[in-house]
């Protein structure tokens, strides 16, 4: 784990000398600005700090950070952070993708990524369209929205990246609105905290191709009615006036107004995000109404790094080799005389 | 290939080539091995070919399931696993159907009569009994039981399975064929002693089928047509036998102890290249970290990450996998990041023939990638030097901050050959880029005057933090530069940075002649061949004729120009359609160039090359 | 859809004159025979069928089938087989693959197909292993697991198929052991019949490098106890004497006995396949005691060749173009006199 | 490039070069578009290049968010939107900063005073106002104040929003210009009426202020450095403006309709190639199968599996994206099945310059792929006979069942020119090798003997059914066959089917002389370039100087050889460090050739080249 910084940064210490070249009113500048604020508060070294992205408006963001960083291909960069994590644990690795790079080009690195469950921290600009080639339909564009690429209407439909997370056995899920500055900030502090793949999805307007593909969720005044804000150990309560909450009802979630017949805050499902069995979670990245927002997802489980120095550790104590001499001049040798 | 004196079959030979075939349970492998490495042992060079069937278990008694290892031994070089047989061992019908056609006429082979059934025979698509109907009438046939002779062996060692009965039958076929050519027993009864430490039984029942052969040999006095093989006259020193994807994987290894650096994989399996994967799991003592990624592209990646982050990375594949690695490539090249990717080749296109051989990957390795790319590409050229070059690989990619390609194929990384062991202490220094002491003003695409490498300031180093990508950059900070004058200069300087490993190589140099009326030319796995067939073709008195074997494909070798002028003509042999002669004919003018080219998955033969040669040379 | 075939074919009919070369004893030879067994049953026309597979000993299977077929690249049988589908909707295609080749190499196209839910049908062939290559593990292979490249032990937790398969949206998905020939063809023909992407995941025995990987469920002798065979509207009842059936506890399926403490056949759920809803058969594609097979989730849904013909019909009735020509000479056209 | 008589200001013009520049926002593409749709009706040969920022909307006054169009009309045959300016219409200081340097000394500049203030200067990085400081003195700068007039000219306007009516002013400047070139304003004003049907607050708006730029340029008699040019001498006919990827779409509709097939595309997204996927998306009334796919590789996978199927199958792509399809279109390649891929070739290596054209991707389309595996690569040369070698890819790819690469760039993808319409009943017949009837012995590796093309048997044809695969095949039954011989000759008549092709294209032909001194050679987007500089250099009284452009670059045109000996010196002309120089030089022995090479993502200018001839012929 990369050891703590003694100097206490400020989100300055993180911005690059690069003009930032996303359209005014990007939500971009949202995460790159929380993620600048996040820096400081997790007490990493600045030259601990790697983002690796791929090809995209939001693959931009490597540049704008004043860390190391790679702005790789479409699509590799969960592989090209796995070799960087593996080579040197001590990195704080950050994996920065949109919704195409992550889950069209990029999905098969994506998923497995995941499965391994290596400790990075990926977070996946979603504006449910391709921006930086100027508007094409993307893996979670909606059935029927017109795009440069679907003029009568996308016939494809959509996965749900939480879903498609957790069936590739994702430890950490979190999801935030692009227009939530004060909980991303938190909730990236949570991802890098958790040891394992951490994946949050931020639901990123995209002003020019999808603008306002969120407002229904996001917008400031529906915001409380139509989002749910999860913290581990807390009741499943939203609303502005606090006053709905989650039941189970067989396999189903359902919403309850407390105080209406004979609800109380007890009968209030309590969020259990590090919880093994995924089924709830599952349930609540699929809830349209509220929608699930903040880590839905944090089950401590075994890192690939872990696994992997564990076994070498015993192997070095199992060998008689320790150089590569000890290994070429061992067993069928002979001598030419 | 054998190289008598003159032909007469009853001469003393310099070398003899042996094939030991069966069904793919037969253990010919094993049988094979053990005869390559007492032969070893006992001084001889060797040289040996593996030919499996690609079927993982193919039906017992089918053609297409027949597993052979070929073993070439001799007193003097051995430079290739031979051509044609001097004595072939056959354990059953479909075995002989299929490698007949190797033996040279006049010469022996062996076979197990109890295997020659009825079913058999018809499975080996024979109409009629070979062994009855005349038709190996030019060859001298021993024809042994082994299978009864076996278990009569074995009759009275109690708690022995009829498996393990008849699996020994291979040791009856070995027995036999070390007392024709006077091989000791023993370090093959070591082996055993070794290998079933903890069955007792089969030790005993693999040690007396052994001396069973061995004495059946002796008491029929069995003569081949060749009589003992003395001890080669190699260098002095510590030797073993070595595969040529082994070489490789330790070529690695002794280049990140070498450099200080920790040895990263990222590789998806492929054949032929997957052996290296294999090896290099093994060495986890070693701090190795081989990563066995999703795909191809992950494999890449994860290497290009790693190096990104300081390990010596390196990257396996085959043909197909490379096509896949392209884009990624390019990034490498772009980033300017040290990046080991071995290929090594097998028949193409598409799937193609993944067990066989060919050459047919070079242009790949050079272009295979978008826009002006340039990498550095070099070829092994023996299983022995698949070390040699695996390191050097790593050199220059570390040094010059470059991808490098190091190209072996499917012939020479599953043959193995006698390697003389280095002890990494002899191996060449080698310096890496790396800078951790940050001072003003440094700039993450400085170049080294010399080299025109850049700065490996990996991530950990305070003051370093930058950003590199795969756009196009500014020249010196690295920053993302649409400028269409940077853009040249940056290609420019791409180009030109790996012209400049020319400086750091070893020049061409050429074997029998150094001018005159014909430069045989060849790159990577061929040098045996080629190698023995120039050998020959001079020995037998013809006109001198040069041999020039290239390891360094892209840059060329300085002096390349000037040693080709040096002859008349030039023929380039490739088991390919030509492709290195396209390298050829792109770098230099008005060559009198000729190609021969081979594509069946197979390596050249003696025969066909000095064909070539006397043509061009009356 | 494809036309029914008027001439009634055996399994004869399917064998091609290829020799099979697949090991003795492999699990393979069942899934070809089963499925040269089931073809018959579907009623398609022996041209209207296309075998395309991957590389691995699995996607040898193309070659054994007396039909159209491609023993295509590692991985791209599902991109390859949607344009096959695409181009003729008429065609009955399927895609025969392996662990390896569909979540390894081929995970990408194996989550979009599935997301995209067009008409073909997907036998994976799970042997938790690379095959072909000689033994390598895969991203089924269990960790801890020794193969030619982990000989230590695997690190890399695995991907349970169907897990992976419901979270990229699968419609329809089954799992069936690689020694039960009869269940296997009756699910190959519902497959068939399924109007969507059909996955049906073999739990395949590797006889020569993963011998026995699922010997505690497949084994005769254990079979009926350690799996329950799910049928739609049938109850979840399992055990050699039939007494055993499956009961939900909150999120969690149970294990009763039918007899003890009170419970009846009643109190046994009944498998509803069809649900929109996956939660329960994630939870059921999760279980380990006992091992659900058979068709776990069924679920009907518009197919992506359905919404493409709707739109083009749609696009035609209301353009003006019906040949090129139309095209080119229309709108912004002038004349050179 | 401007072709004046000789180099005075005031004479009358063949053509004149116009830019207009200024923010993302400011509508440039717009405005260039109506001025040169509006000369085309007239009759004018045009020539456009539209130059966009990489970012999507760059902050409103930066140098990197200038947005650029620009114009060549002439009366003469026009071939590239040119080099040097006329006239430069800056809406903004940026603007200016960014393209003065591409103003003709003496000509003319018209800026909008009202952007020139201190906030734009700093963005445009000033230090002092240019219109003020005398840098401008060897111009003739316009100065007027657009942004005033046009709001002047909407006062009474009820109802009009501050934005759309700062946002018309483009429509101010380009009435200036149509007063200038003595341009009719109707068939904007239609355009007007058409485009905003439902708004006609805005179509009185823009029409306003469209006469009262036009108004104001009479009033002051603005006068710029060149008269009217009268129209170009075209052959008759039907015309339209067509940009080159649009071309490209059409050109494959047309192909498809002409075989009688259902068009298949299988793309993903790629700057500069996504506009082909736009446009045949549109398409659905012709039963287009348009699939996104999920990357390159399953991109050209479903052309593959579609092919297989029986429809016309297409992937497009640019340079990257070629890359990850190689492993796959050596399948394709294996298969012997019809597939055409676009690459628009960008800046490269890597991502490289998206935005940018090269043409750096040649020898990728070679050699990109594992073993030996000839492709047909073709290349496009204008923006208009983009449809014509579309449709040729087509026709290739059917009739010789092969894939075909089809090289564009992101200049003639990009930039528009008239294109003559064509109706489909005049373009080549096309037939396929499609089978119907089954008839007894039918194999799947039969071969036409002319073309040495297999049959194509698609599914749902009784009696045909067979396996394909990327195996090795037997050369008749294309059952897996991994016998050493057959390999070699599939090997070979893989290569001979390709090199056949040669039959059925035009022989090269050059231009402007069929021997001499000196031939230039060039390929795909930079005819344009060449054609004008050989043509002036020509004209310039100099030696005579020939053009050969190739189209087609494997298999290269049956005279190739007989055309390049006729001259003493070849000179190639790339935009890359030098690819198809290299073809040559593996093709033909002893030419002397030279080379002229740009890296800078930008087309040749026609000094650079005028001068390298110059060189070579003294
Ligand atoms: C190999 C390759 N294929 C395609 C592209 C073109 N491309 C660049 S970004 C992109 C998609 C971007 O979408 P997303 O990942 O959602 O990022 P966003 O721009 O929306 O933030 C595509 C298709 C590319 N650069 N490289
Ligand atoms: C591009 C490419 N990469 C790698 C390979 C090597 N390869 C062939 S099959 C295979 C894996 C096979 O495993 P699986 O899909 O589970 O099939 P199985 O053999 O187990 O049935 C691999 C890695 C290949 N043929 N092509
Ligand atoms: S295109 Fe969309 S995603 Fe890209 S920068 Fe602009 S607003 Fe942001
Ligand atoms: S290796 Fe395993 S999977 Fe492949 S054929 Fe043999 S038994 Fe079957
Ligand atoms: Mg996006
Ligand atoms: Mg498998």
């Amino acid at each position: 784990m990369e050891t703590t910084a003694e100097k206490k940064y400020t989100f300055k210490d993180f911005q690059s000398d690069q003009e930032v070249r996303w359209c005014p009113g990007c939500d971009d500048y949202v995460i790159l600005r929380s993620m600048q604020k996040a820096l400081p508060e997790m007490g990493v070294k600045k030259e601990d700090v790697v983002f690796i992205s791929g090809i995209g408006c939001s693959s931009r963001f490597p540049y704008y950070m004043n860390t190391y960083g790679m702005h790789s291909i479409h699509g590799r960069a969960p592989g090209i952070a796995t070799g960087t994590k593996l080579a040197n644990p001590d990195l704080s690795v950050w994996v920065m993708t949109g919704d195409g790079d992550s889950m069209a080009i990029g999905g098969n690195h994506f998923i497995h990524v995941l499965r391994r469950n290596i400790d990075l921290n990926i977070v996946m600009f979603n504006n449910e369209i391709y921006g930086l080639t100027k508007g094409q339909f993307s893996p979670t564009s909606l059935v029927g929205q017109k795009t440069k690429s679907s003029p009568y209407g996308n016939t494809q439909p959509p996965f749900l990246p939480g879903e498609l997370a957790l069936g590739a056995k994702a430890r950490f899920f979190a999801r935030i609105g692009g227009n939530n500055p004060k909980d991303m900030t938190r909730i990236l502090i949570e991802a890098h905290k958790f040891k394992g793949t951490s994946l949050i999805e931020v639901l990123q307007n995209c002003v020019i191709f999808n603008d306002g593909c969120y407002t229904q969720y996001t917008d400031k005044v529906v915001k409380e009615d139509k989002q749910i804000y999860l913290e581990h150990g807390k009741p499943m309560i939203f609303g502005k006036n606090k006053d709905k909450g989650l039941v189970l009802n067989g396999l189903k979630l359902e919403v309850v107004t407390i105080g209406e017949n004979g609800i109380t805050e007890k009968d209030i499902l309590v969020h259990d995000a590090k919880e093994k069995d995924p089924t709830m979670h599952q349930m609540l990245v699929r809830l349209e109404y509220p929608l699930a927002t903040g880590v839905i997802r944090s089950f401590n489980d075994v890192t690939l790094e872990e696994r992997e120095n564990a076994l070498t550790e015993q192997v070095k104590a199992n060998s008689k080799f320790t150089k590569t001499d000890d290994l070429f001049f061992s067993g069928e040798t002979y001598e030419v005389k | 290939m054998i190289t008598t004196k003159n032909n007469g079959p009853v001469e003393v030979l310099e070398g003899v080539v042996i094939r030991f075939v069966g069904d793919s349970g037969d253990g010919m492998q094993l049988t094979g091995t053990q005869f390559s490495d007492t032969s070893a042992m006992f001084g001889n060079d060797i040289a040996t070919f593996p030919n499996y069937p690609a079927e993982i278990r193919a039906p017992q008694g089918s053609l297409y399931g027949v597993s052979g290892f070929q073993v070439h031994i001799g007193s003097v070089e051995v430079s290739t696993p031979g051509d044609d047989l001097d004595l072939l061992v056959a354990m059953n019908p479909a075995g002989l159907k299929t490698n007949l056609h190797a033996v040279k006429p006049g010469h022996t082979i062996i076979v197990d009569t109890d295997s020659f059934t009825k079913k058999n025979l018809e499975k080996a698509k024979y109409e009629s009994n070979p062994l009855e109907d005349g038709s190996l009438d030019n060859y001298s046939v021993i024809e042994v039981a082994m299978t009864s002779l076996t278990k009569e062996a074995l009759k009275d060692v109690v708690g022995l399975d009829n498996k393990s009965i008849t699996r020994s039958k291979n040791m009856f076929a070995l027995g036999m064929v070390y007392w024709m050519y006077h091989r000791e027993k023993d370090y093959t009864i070591d082996f055993f002693n070794k290998k079933f430490k903890n069955k007792p039984l089969i030790i005993e029942a693999n040690t007396k089928v052994l001396n069973a052969g061995y004495f059946f040999a002796e008491t029929l006095e069995l003569i081949p047509n060749s009589y003992t093989i003395s001890p080669a006259k190699m260098e002095k020193g510590t030797y073993r036998i070595i595969m040529g994807n082994a070489a490789t994987a330790w070529g690695l290894l002794a280049a990140a102890e070498k450099s200080g650096l920790e040895l990263f994989l990222g590789s998806y399996p492929i054949t032929p290249a997957t052996d290296i994967l294999h090896e290099l799991v093994k060495h986890k003592h070693f701090g190795v970290k081989a990563f066995q990624a999703e795909d191809e592209i992950a494999g890449i990646s994860s290497a290009i990450g790693a190096s990104f982050a300081g390990d010596l990375a390196v990257t396996t594949t085959s043909g197909p996998g490379l096509a896949l690695k392209g884009e990624a490539l390019g990034l490498a090249m772009m980033i300017e990041l040290p990046l080991v990717v071995v290929n090594v080749q097998r028949g193409g296109p598409s799937t193609g023939l993944p067990t066989k051989t060919e050459q047919s990957d070079l242009l790949q390795a050079m272009y295979g990638r978008n826009g002006e790319s340039p990498v550095v590409v070099i070829a092994a050229s023996t299983p022995a030097n698949c070390f040699n070059y695996a390191f050097e690989a790593a050199k220059l990619a570390l040094e010059h901050m470059t991808p490098v390609i190091l190209l072996t194929d499917g012939y020479i990384a599953n043959g193995s050959a006698p390697w003389k062991v280095i002890s990494v202490k002899d191996m060449p220094e080698i310096k890496t880029n790396k800078v951790t002491e940050y001072s003003e003003n440094w700039h993450p695409y400085d170049r080294h005057e010399d080299t025109l490498a850049r700065d490996w300031a990996v991530p950990g180093t305070p003051g370093f933090e930058h950003r590199v990508g795969g756009l196009e950059k500014d020249s010196i900070t690295g920053n993302v530069s649409y400028v269409p004058e940077n853009h040249e200069k940056m290609t420019h300087l791409r180009a030109e940075k790996i012209k400049r490993v020319q400086n750091y190589i070893p020049n061409l140099k050429t074997e029998f002649a150094t001018e005159g009326d014909l430069l045989v030319v060849g790159w990577g796995g061929t040098y045996g061949s080629l190698h023995s067939a120039v050998k020959q073709f001079n020995e037998d008195g013809n006109k001198k004729v040069g041999l020039a074997h290239f390891n360094y494909i892209n840059p060329l070798p300085k002096n390349t120009e000037e040693v080709l002028r040096k002859f008349k003509k030039i023929i380039v042999c490739e088991l390919n359609s030509g492709q290195f002669v396209n390298v050829l004919k792109m770098n230099f003018k008005n060559l009198d160039i000729y190609q021969h080219n081979k594509v069946q998955g197979l390596p050249f033969a003696n025969s066909e090359l000095i064909d070539q040669f006397k043509q061009l040379v009356k």
